[in-house]
């Protein structure tokens, strides 16, 4: 928010230390990807480190961390309707009784 | 923006590329009022094959196939082709483009854009006491895209592959076979694209720019209804977006998001990628078009309320719990989509969850409808016009909320899905729901907007003409739907039961046709009006809310003193003013 | 008429503390959040019920996709900084790093042209059940055949093939397999049961990915726009209205930001798993 | 004999119907009395309190607590409805598949632009292979006849056979785009998924063959011509011997017939 120049100077360093993580992150999860992992345990370690990336970019460079509150309860809908979105895979594939015909 | 309003502008800057909410609203209200009188158009023709299988329709069909040479038909030719046959009588892929074109015309461009786009604009910041919208240009902006779908829309009808033919649900693989749908999509594309940019601008208005003094539990319920629409359409209508990106690339780019692998169509293996999913489509439309019927319905359901509270001469009975429902109303409506898919053969676990939430969402409506209903008891009924709509919403509004139920229940809907029983049940809640309130909403502000108030009489003929019509079409539907016949048919004598029930289509079919006419007075009326309705006063309703406290119609800014707002929206025959009302706002601050 | 005044455009509002803009531009991202939720709901969906997805790693090229990577966030980095800038009453340094943000930026978007444009020259061959045991060498994939076309008439086709998996060293990706020392071979296109280049048409995983990538593209080019008009034009507003044209900033850097968050979502699922 | 169609739901002549119309008629009178009873109270206050000399509206709200008690009614009867009527007819429908024991009649369905074929497995009790390659005109389902299984097989288009008093299983597909397999008169609807085979069952009491198949779900231009006829036989020996006539007509698909 509106801050003095002082405190803008602070955020100024905050914003590079987060630089340095989200590269060595990048390179992490690169780095993974060539381990050959299991696919189960790839999903998690690469969606894992990509939602660590994506706080930082959200509460420092968007400036969640101390955002106002009426933004917190619209994204927290947003959030809820987004986990609905995301269970429509899992309802469409794990419980019909249809069968699938890989003609 | 704000700095606009001190220059003189032009004509085209004042009434084409306005950036005024007022003159927007009305840019929006005409355009889709327009829109609704097309789609109805469109359906008067499907009536006729519907009553009349196989016979010539009267004047148009003889004039489309007229228009079937190449050489005389003119722009005619592709929309005459995609049509009629040369014998003036309807073709089947005709029906189909007329059935998908009028429910997405209706639902699009029709009721959303004047519920939303009209009233939402012209009287929500009126309501709250703000010079205008929060983003002027993002408002006109808009309206300019909706315009512009609107118009892909209208333009696909004479291109040479048609209109879409695939219903307004679209569903793939038949939406990404058959002709016309690309330009169906592009048109949804820019629709949506309005919506969002419309709900943005919505939210932050009524958050940021309500008068002094006017906090959210004095808000009048038409605001908040248009606030949880809003929120409706700013979270269900990018996952729709994305669903129409995907069928575009489908169409245009040759993937297969929706086309399973192995699919023969007229004996030939598509050459297509294959392994995607149809119904990824349908979870993503209906993620969208569950909260959409929402959308219809919650602006129509705040100017009930503003009407009935004005004409009851009484506060609203349980505007509290109005508002709360609403709100419940507004976060179930995302849970509850896969009711549109009982018949897609889900498993169990997910049929009984969308059944409940089904069963839940209904308390909600029933609390709103109650709590209009009580508002009558001890009051002081004014017939007025506008209020003769708002009343006829009520019960018919119950009809098509009462037959919901059944469709909600999976064992029930075996037999009703897809049935015209769907169609009586939607209609009932659309057209005798949603658009008499419409109608109640144009009677009732248009004295604010003009300065002249409509004639009675001729509402009194549009009124009954419209009850007496719209019920003559919906009612027969249920019955047709009971006996089994399908929806979307283009001939329903070739089944035992549907030839049984004919008659019953013939006298909808005529119901229709006679509520054409019923709209004649109101056409005449709405325009007429203009030079010769009496001229009305500031507040001719004898209104509390905002906007009848100040000058007809607004000035630019909306208001001359700035409002400050002392009590709650429907302070009618208040203790100290047993024949009055308070104002919200004081008369000078 | 002060009355016609809208208010909260450069100050914020007493109770939310926010100004309209930064209001609207955080619901704007609610909504994009749906938009992509939906995308990559479908992402998900299309993999699981998929029989055969490929590892992005073998059909896309990492290290092009790992500079993007690092060119986009660096540019989030300087979006900040130009509004820091700013704050700290530092318009020279705001125009410095405003503008290395619209050239990282372009930069992303060259990048991804060279990205796209060899997945359409770039050929697979799914064959014919039957014909399978015929190319049993060449073979890259469960039934099918990679490589670049190098004539065809109306019944064969000569095909340089890509290395065939199995081989080492071939696990980098096949834009480079242009490299690899391969005889020509000839294929029947009676034995072909679809022929088709890497374009979005070739399998739903190269749909989703041309669809996301380009929507997100599409995003890249609407912040370019909208930072190249604060650069120029509309940092006139730096003087005129301080207040107003910081809010602006700062909602062009939201979105920004959003765009980096949303790829930082995308480059694993798409390239790494 | 054509049975007697009308304003309400058609005649029922299936085991698990008579539940779903029950459900149908409570619910109806269930909606009819609370809007009868709703609408005469509106009814009644339009007239008692209409705006007249003499009379005013009271600012003081009604203190009503029936209003609280009809929601709750209305909640309670939801929950009876869904719980004690709904999910029971529905899981029996969609779960209690019958068993081997009950040696139901397994037919494949497969709809496509606008047709319904019905395949059936013959003796052997297995249906031949089928691939979209062979789907010909002269082989609407694509049916492999190298497949020794096909040998007995018999498919018919448009017109759906089968036995009285016998558990029937119909695996519903499609060639092309979404269809819906619908008999009215037995209450069973389930949409044709491309890419999916889904099951549904159901058991005739009656017999005819007046009876239609219908496609309730929009499949394109002809969509409405996409009825099929059905015929129910008396019983299983009569619907065999309809089997093995069919069978030994020599069509395509029996010529390998030993
Ligand atoms: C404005 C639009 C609107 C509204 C408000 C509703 C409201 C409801 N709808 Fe409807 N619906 C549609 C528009 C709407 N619908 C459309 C367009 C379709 C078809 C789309 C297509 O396939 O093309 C559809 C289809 C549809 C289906 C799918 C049917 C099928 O395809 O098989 C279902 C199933 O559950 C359903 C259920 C409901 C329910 C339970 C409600 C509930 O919210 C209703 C709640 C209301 C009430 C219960 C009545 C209120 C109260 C009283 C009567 C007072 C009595 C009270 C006391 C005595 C206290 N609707
Ligand atoms: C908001 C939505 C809405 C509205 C209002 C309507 C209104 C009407 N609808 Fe529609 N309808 C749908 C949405 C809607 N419909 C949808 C979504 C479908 C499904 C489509 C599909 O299958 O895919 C459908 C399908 C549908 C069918 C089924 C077709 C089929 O399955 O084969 C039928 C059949 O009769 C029908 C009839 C009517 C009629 C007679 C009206 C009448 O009520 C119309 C009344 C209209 C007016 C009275 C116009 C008033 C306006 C004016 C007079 C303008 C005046 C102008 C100025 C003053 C400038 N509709
Ligand atoms: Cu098949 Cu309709
Ligand atoms: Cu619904």
């Amino acid at each position: 928010m509106a801050e003095h120049a002082h405190d803008i100077a602070k955020h100024v360093k905050v914003y590079i230390v987060i630089f340095a993580v989200l590269m060595v992150l990048t390179l992490v999860t690169v780095g993974v990807s060539y381990l050959e992992l299991s696919i189960m345990s790839a999903v998690i370690v690469a969606m894992f480190v990509a939602s660590i990336k994506g706080s930082l970019v959200a509460c420092y460079f968007m400036h969640l961390i101390d955002e106002r509150k009426i933004i917190y309860w619209v994204l927290a809908l947003t959030v809820f309707f987004f986990i609905v979105l995301m269970a429509i895979p899992s309802l469409d594939v794990h419980s019909g009784e249809g069968v699938v015909v890989n003609r | 923006m704000s700095t606009d309003h001190h220059h003189n502008p032009g004509f085209i800057a004042k009434y084409v590329f306005s950036v005024d909410h007022k003159v927007i609203g009305i840019q929006y209200a005409v355009t889709a009022l327009l829109f609704l009188f097309f789609g109805f158009c469109l359906m008067m023709m499907m009536r006729f094959q519907l009553a009349y299988p196989g016979e010539e329709i009267p004047v148009i069909g003889g004039l489309l196939a007229g228009a079937l040479d190449p050489d005389t038909g003119g722009f005619l030719h592709n929309l005459a082709a995609s049509l009629v046959s040369s014998d003036g009588f309807l073709l089947p892929e005709g029906y189909n483009v007329l059935g998908a074109m009028h429910g997405t015309i209706m639902v699009f461009l029709g009721v959303v854009p004047l519920a939303v786009g009209g009233f939402g604009n012209y009287v929500m910041p009126l309501q709250i006491g703000a010079p205008d919208m929060a983003f002027p240009k993002l408002n006109m902006a808009s309206y300019w895209v909706f315009l512009a779908g609107g118009i892909v829309m209208l333009v696909s009808f004479f291109l040479p592959q048609g209109a879409a033919q695939s219903g307004w649900t679209s569903y793939p693989p038949l939406s990404v076979i058959s002709p016309g749908q690309t330009m169906w999509l592009i048109g949804m594309v820019l629709l949506i694209t309005s919506s969002l940019l419309g709900s943005v601008n919505f939210i932050v208005t009524i958050i940021h720019l309500r008068a002094e003094g006017l906090s959210f539990f004095r808000l009048p319920f038409f605001v908040w209804a248009q606030f949880v629409t809003a929120f409706l359409l700013l979270l269900a209508f990018p996952p729709l977006e994305a669903a129409g990106v995907l069928q575009l690339m489908d169409r245009v780019a040759g993937t297969s998001f929706f086309m399973p692998t192995g699919l023969v169509v007229a004996n030939e293996v598509l050459n297509v990628a294959g392994e995607g999913n149809p119904l990824l489509w349908q979870h993503l439309f209906w993620f969208l078009a569950h909260p959409e019927v929402y959308v219809l319905i919650l602006p129509a359901l705040g100017i009930v309320a503003e009407v009935i509270a004005n004409n009851t001469r009484k506060p609203l009975w349980g505007y509290r719990s109005m508002v709360y429902s609403t709100i419940f109303l507004g976060f179930m409506s995302f849970i509850v989509w896969a009711h549109h898919m009982f018949m897609t053969g889900m498993g169990e676990t997910m049929s009984i969850f969308f059944q409940t939430t089904t069963m839940i969402i209904s308390v909600p409506s029933v609390i709103i409808l109650t709590a209009l209903v009580i508002s009558l008891w001890g009051s002081s009924i004014r017939f007025t016009v506008p209020m003769l709509f708002a009343l006829s919403f009520l019960p018919m509004f119950a009809i098509g909320g009462l037959t919901g139920l059944p469709l909600g229940l999976a064992a029930a809907d075996i037999h009703l899905h897809d049935t015209y029983y769907v169609i009586g049940h939607f209609h009932y809640v659309v057209a005798p729901g949603t658009l008499m309130a419409l109608f109640a909403g144009i009677y009732y502000w248009y004295p604010k907007a003009t300065g002249r108030k409509m004639n009675t009489m001729l509402g009194h003929m549009h009124f009954w003409g419209s009850f007496i019509f719209l019920n003559a079409v919906f009612m027969p539907m249920f019955f047709q739907g009971m006996a089994g016949v399908s929806r979307r048919l283009y001939d329903q004598t070739l089944y035992y039961h549907g030839d049984a029930v004919q008659s019953l289509t013939r006298m909808s079919s005529w119901g229709a046709w006679c509520l054409g006419i019923a709209q004649i007075p109101f056409i005449i009326n709405f325009f007429a009006s203009l030079w010769m309705g009496k001229k009305a006063n500031d507040n001719p309703w004898e209104a509390t809310t905002l906007e009848w406290s100040t000058p007809t119609p607004p000035p630019h800014g909306n208001f001359t003193t700035v409002p400050v707002v002392v009590c709650g929206p429907y302070e009618y025959s208040p203790p100290d003013k047993p024949d009055g009302f308070t104002p919200q706002m004081t008369a000078n601050a | 008429m002060s009355v016609a005044e809208i208010k909260y455009i450069d100050k914020p509002h007493p109770i939310t503390g926010l100004t309209n803009g930064k209001l609207g531009i955080w619901l704007f991202l609610a909504s994009e959040v749906m938009l992509f939720g939906a995308l990559f709901s479908s992402l998900i969906l299309l993999r699981v019920g998929s029989s055969d997805w490929p590892h992005g790693k073998n059909i896309l090229d990492v290290p092009l996709a790992t500079l993007n990577t690092i060119i986009l966030i660096t540019s989030s980095v300087t979006m900040v900084m130009a509004w820091a800038s700013l704050k700290m009453d530092r318009f020279d340094k705001f125009k410095l790093y405003m503008g290395a943000t619209i050239a990282l930026s372009c930069a992303f978007l060259v990048i991804k042209f060279f990205e796209y444009s060899p997945k359409f020259s770039h050929y697979e061959a799914f064959l014919k059940p039957a014909a399978v045991s015929k190319y049993e060498d060449h073979l890259t994939g469960k039934a099918s055949i990679s490589g670049h076309i190098e004539k065809q008439t109306d019944d064969e086709i000569v095909f340089k093939p890509d290395t065939p998996k199995g081989d080492h060293g071939a696990d980098h990706g096949a834009e480079h397999d242009g490299h690899a020392e391969h005889a020509e071979i000839t294929i029947d296109r009676a034995d072909i049961h679809r022929l088709t280049s890497f374009g979005p048409w070739h399998s739903n995983f190269l749909g989703i990915y041309f669809t996301m990538t380009g929507l997100h593209g599409l995003h890249i080019i609407g912040g370019i726009v909208v930072n190249a008009w604060l650069l120029f034009p509309g940092s006139v507003m730096f003087r005129k209205e301080r207040e107003r044209f910081e809010g602006r900033v700062e909602c062009a850097g939201l979105y920004w930001h959003f765009v980096d968050l949303v790829w930082i979502f995308l480059f694993p699922t798409l390239y790494l798993l | 004999m054509v049975p007697e169609y009308g304003l309400w739901l058609p005649p029922d002549i299936s085991t698990h119907g008579y539940q779903v119309d029950r459900l149908i008629n409570v619910l109806h009178w269930f909606m009819a009395l609370l809007f009868v009873g709703w609408g005469i109270f509106f009814t009644y206050c339009l007239f008692k309190f209409r705006a007249r000399t003499g009379h005013r509206a009271n600012y003081e709200l009604p203190n009503a607590k029936i209003s609280k008690w009809a929601e709750v009614a209305v909640a309670g009867f939801e929950v009876v409805l869904l719980f004690g009527l709904a999910l029971p007819v529905w899981s029996q429908v969609k779960s209690d598949f019958p068993t081997d024991e009950d040696n139901p009649l397994r037919i494949r369905v497969i709809g496509e632009q606008f047709a319904w074929n019905f395949h059936y497995a013959g003796p052997d009790g297995i249906h031949g292979r089928t691939s979209p390659e062979l789907m010909k005109a002269d082989n609407l389902i694509g049916l492999d006849m190298s497949d020794p299984d096909a040998a007995d097989d018999l498919v018919t288009n448009n017109w759906m056979h089968i036995p009285k008093n016998k558990k029937i299983v119909c695996d519903v597909s499609t060639k092309d785009v979404i269809h819906s397999f619908w008999i009215p008169v037995l209450r069973v609807k389930q949409d044709a998924i491309p890419g999916m085979s889904i099951p549904v069952w159901f058991e005739a009491t009656e017999h005819g063959d007046k009876f239609q198949v219908a496609c309730a779900q929009l499949c394109g231009n002809n969509h409405y011509t996409m009825k099929g006829d059905l015929t129910i036989y008396e019983s299983e020996e009569t619907f065999n011997e309809w089997y093995e006539s069919m069978a030994g007509d020599g069509e395509d698909e029996e010529e390998e017939e030993e």
